[in-house]
């Protein structure tokens, strides 16, 4: 049981299931702000499991500030990198997203999908 | 109905993903494939002066990543305030706000912007950096916003340093076009003394542009949020 | 044993995406939201990766709830 | 030489200068937006001689290939860059009379920035970097679906917003993926790599990408924003959106396909979705009453037939899509535009409103009616020779599978013509009494002077007049433009590698 609950299993098992959950409330959901919470969710996801890809057990951060610290005991910093734009991107996404539905709301008064003529999909 | 089928999806695409993926034993990859992580986090000292591997990845190696991704927030305070603009009729504050709070915040202001910037300026040298840094330089800003009536933000000026930045970090980029290294985004100056602020070339300017960027871009982005952010300006401007 | 507790926090991250699905108030649904953020950024901490945490607790965690928090008294029904 | 990386760097720096601008000269944006398009135009035209004998290949920030980003600016790279800087200027032309609002400095803004991120995206040569120029384009169309922040709009960019999110979730995990198992996102490095990949990984970066970019591409089940999306928003946007971001991201993942996966054995599925795509977007438009939902639709049955041509696994058949490609932009920018005219002068987007306004508009409805002939393959036009070659391509592969498909893109094409020519009848003979019964009079939106209701102005007509140029005389250069899409049709052929950069 307890060669199970490694780091790598819990990673994989907290990013796919934030993914799986996220693209879950984006399909089932009727409601819109919970459609952008559901795509912020699945981001996350993705994020953890983009950044497990630089992950090597037992090495610290790639920050060189501290002397003594050698190159081979590092993680692989590119995944961090990418990550910290992938947020951003995200973050940006879900702001116009909320923007769009509030303007939505605004003109039509609800956030049912379903009461929405056009988003029936 | 919909949840159903949405279930039976998600389980399907689940599925797939885990058995797939699932079998990959990553922790202990890296080294084995030489992957090019591995070669910049050998040479990142030599070749950019930064201490944290991270920032020289997300300023000189992926700089371009990171000038789209500063576009991204661009367009998406772009597109909000093109979106939200003139949608309410200008509100009053959500709540009254006491003698307390307008000083205590008036006062939390400069500290909060200096941290903002602490945490850029030290960049390449500890974690955070222009994309923390900014979003703690924009909060300064949406604690004045939020708690003092006086103070509007001016839509003009957010989007003049956005602007700017923006330029600065594209004009240090063809700097490095014209240098002798002929590459966008090189770093033509001098690498310092490792470990201090001033090391690593150009990566402390270019996140001190980006940081101001995203600062400035986050404050339009969360500010045309507001119920009446921008206050009169915004039916006079455009 | 560091990896129970890690197991224990992802557990919480999930329950709390799950719980997500059921709730109705939007207002809690973001509050929770906030959790798996920061659930997450601790993560972050856990496999390395510092820069990764700071990012996003400060824009995944903080901003989106505050972005989300205004959206919502945007949409709230006019009385 | 110039550096081809100007061609994102242009009209990037100048959407970062437009807001400057705008303080001191309110509509300085329309003509500083024409420079940039105009420079880039001028930089392609400079590089292209130079690329048709070997791929320019940028390194930035000055680190080597699969270290640092680099750009690889082939045959496709700079032909596509000016089809998009091309189709770029013109519309910007045809925005100076169309777009008046008040929001016009935020219109250019985000005009370039499409025009940035489709040009990025087909130059790069790094995944991640392809990631980061898709997520610009998709959310510079996402708003400027929703530009006129009308219900229809709004909806459209919302559920264009998230299918696109959803699909570039997946494009994520198929860069983690492979990032996880090759340790490199350079495009070059990682078809080295590919095939020693597991085939269960292969196949799953393969779907996952093909289904995060299928939503751009309009792949069939993934291209119901479409529709929506493009007749929603202003027509010089949905001739943009139709004209080359459908098409950028198409040619991006068949180049992924081809030269970076070596993914053949996805290719006659692929065909198979491609008739498919086409079918349903041709018999649909035959269903349309809105003008701009006929056009999209047709789009959808364009895209398909591009699919299928890409798909036939030969030069001939890649090389007779990219010319369908050109012909497909040039013809679907014309009817769009023609039809913002129209719409913005009867006030209505039912087609079947526009009975005689070639007796009005005289020069637009003969663009119009040349476009559309062009799209259904009429002889002399450019898309005849487009179309002729894809049945060739199809045909010289001898097998039943391919001919049987080609027969059934016959009968689209059966579809497509009775569709456009009913509009084009409409056009010349519709009744008469319905001009009598007032259609002009009805009010637009837009606060156009009725007193004015003519042909469209100048500035519309003579981007039409241009793209109609190509349309029509397209056929005179046809051998120079078959050197040009077979040198690309080569370029995707031919798988990436590392060592050839060098």
């Amino acid at each position: 049981m307890s060669n199970l609950i490694t780091i790598e299993n819990i990673v994989y098992l907290a990013s796919f299931g934030l993914i799986l959950i996220g693209l879950f409330i984006v399909f089932s959901d009727k409601n819109l702000v919970k459609l952008v919470i559901g795509l912020d969710i699945a981001e996350t996801g993705v994020n953890i499991l983009l950044v497990s890809t630089g992950y090597i057990q037992g090495k610290t951060a790639p920050i060189f500030s501290r002397t003594g610290l050698k190159a081979s005991q590092m993680v692989d910093p590119v995944p961090q990198a990418l990550v910290l734009t992938a947020i951003v991107i995200g973050f940006g996404v879900t702001a116009l997203a909320l923007a769009l539905v509030v303007r939505l709301y605004q003109k039509t008064g609800t956030l049912d999908v379903s009461e929405i003529r056009g988003l029936k999909w | 109905m919909r949840r159903f089928f949405s279930l039976i999806l998600i389980i399907g695409f689940g599925f797939y993903l885990v058995t797939v993926i699932g079998r990959i034993p990553f922790a202990a990859t890296g080294e084995a494939k030489g992957s090019v992580g591995v070669q910049i986090v050998n040479d990142t000292v030599n070749d950019t002066g930064a201490a944290n591997a991270v920032t020289s990845v997300v300023v000189l190696y992926r700089g371009f990543d990171t000038l789209g991704e500063v576009t991204v927030l661009f367009l998406a305070a772009l597109g909000m305030s093109l979106l939200l603009k003139g949608t309410e009729e200008v509100k009053a504050r959500v709540f009254d706000e006491s003698f307390i709070l307008k000083t205590g915040s008036y006062l939390l202001f400069p500290f909060i912007v200096l941290f903002g910037l602490y945490i850029i300026v030290h960049g390449h040298l500890t974690p955070g950096g222009g994309f923390p840094g900014g979003v703690v330089i924009a909060t300064a800003f949406f604690i004045i916003v939020m708690t003092s009536e006086m103070v509007r933000l001016r839509e003009n000026l957010v989007s003049i340093l956005e602007s700017l930045a923006g330029l600065t970090f594209i004009a240090l980029g063809i700097a490095g076009l014209l240098g002798t290294k002929n590459s966008f985004l090189a770093n033509f100056m001098g690498k310092g003394v490792f470990n201090t602020i001033l090391s690593a070339g150009i990566i402390p300017f270019i996140y001190a542009a980006i940081g101001i960027k995203v600062g400035s871009e986050l404050t339009g982005a969360v500010g045309s949020m507001f119920l009446s952010p921008f206050g009169k300006q915004e039916e006079a401007g455009e | 044993m560091i990896n129970y507790f890690f197991l224990l926090l992802v557990i919480v991250m999930l329950g709390s995406a799950i719980a997500i699905i059921f709730i109705r108030n939007l207002l809690a649904a973001v509050i929770v939201v906030t959790v798996v953020s920061l659930v997450a950024s601790i993560l972050f901490i856990f496999i390395a990766s510092p820069d990764v945490a700071i990012t996003e607790a400060t824009i995944g965690a903080a901003l989106t709830t505050v972005i989300f928090v205004l959206a919502l008294s945007r949409t709230k029904k006019k009385t | 030489m110039v550096n081809p990386i100007l061609l994102i760097i242009i009209p990037l720096a100048t959407a970062f200068f437009i807001p400057l601008l705008a303080i001191v000269w309110k509509n300085g944006s329309r003509y500083l937006a024409l420079l940039a398009a105009l420079a880039n135009v001028l930089i392609g035209i400079k590089l292209l001689p130079y690329v048709l004998e070997k791929p320019i290949h940028v390194t930035i920030a000055g680190f080597k290939a699969p270290i640092g980003i680099d750009l690889l600016a082939g045959p496709l790279g700079i032909v596509f860059s000016l089809i998009i800087s091309i189709t770029g200027f013109l519309v910007l032309i045809y925005s100076i009379g169309y777009i008046r609002d008040e929001s016009i400095n935020k219109y250019y803004t985000l005009f370039l920035l499409l025009l940035t991120g489709s040009t990025g995206m087909v130059l790069t040569n790094d995944i991640f970097n392809l990631f980061v120029f898709f997520e610009i384009l998709c959310i510079s169309s996402y708003i400027l679906v929703a530009y006129n922040r009308d219900e229809h709009g709004l909806e459209a960019a919302i559920k264009y917003l998230v299918l696109g999110s959803v699909g570039s979730l997946l494009f994520l995990i198929a860069i983690a993926i492979i990032y996880l198992k090759l340790g490199t996102l350079n495009m070059a490095d990682i078809s080295d790599k590919f095939d020693a990949l597991g085939g269960s990984y292969r196949m799953m970066v393969v779907v996952l990408i093909l289904s995060g970019l299928g939503v751009e591409a309009a792949i069939f089940p993934l291209n119901s924003w479409l529709p929506d999306a493009h007749s929603s928003a202003p027509s010089s946007i949905s001739a943009l959106l139709s004209g080359f971001v459908i098409e950028v991201a198409l040619i991006v993942v068949m180049k992924l396909v081809y030269s970076v996966f070596h993914a053949m054995q996805v290719l006659n599925a692929l065909a198979v979705v491609g008739v498919i795509t086409l079918l349903v977007g041709e018999f649909a438009a035959f269903r349309q009453e809105n003008i701009k939902r006929v056009l999209a639709y047709s789009s959808i049955g364009q895209v398909g037939l591009i699919l299928l041509a890409l798909s036939i696994n030969s030069k001939a058949g890649i090389s007779a899509a990219v010319l369908q490609i050109i012909n497909h932009t040039a013809s679907k920018s014309i009817l769009f535009l023609v039809s913002g005219y129209f719409i913005l002068k009867t006030g209505s987007y039912r087609y079947s409103d526009y009975s005689g306004i070639a007796k009005r508009m005289p020069v637009s409805s003969l663009l119009f009616v040349l476009a559309a002939l062009s799209l259904i393959g009429v002889p002399p036009f450019l898309g005849f020779f487009s179309k002729l070659q894809i049945v060739m391509a199809a045909a010289a592969r001898g097998s039943t599978f391919y001919v049987s498909l080609v027969s059934l893109v016959l009968l689209g094409t059966i579809v497509e013509g009775a569709y456009f020519l009913r509009i084009a009848q409409v056009l010349y003979f519709g009744r008469q009494q319905d001009t009598d019964s007032g259609w002009l009079e009805t009010g637009n939106a837009a606060g156009i002077d009725m007193e004015s209701v003519g042909n469209a102005p100048v500035s519309a007509v003579i981007p039409v007049l241009l793209l109609g140029i190509v349309v029509v005389f397209g056929f005179l250069f046809l051998t120079n433009l078959n050197g040009v899409t077979g040198s690309i049709a080569g370029e995707i052929t031919r798988a990436l590698s590392l060592a050839s950069l060098f």
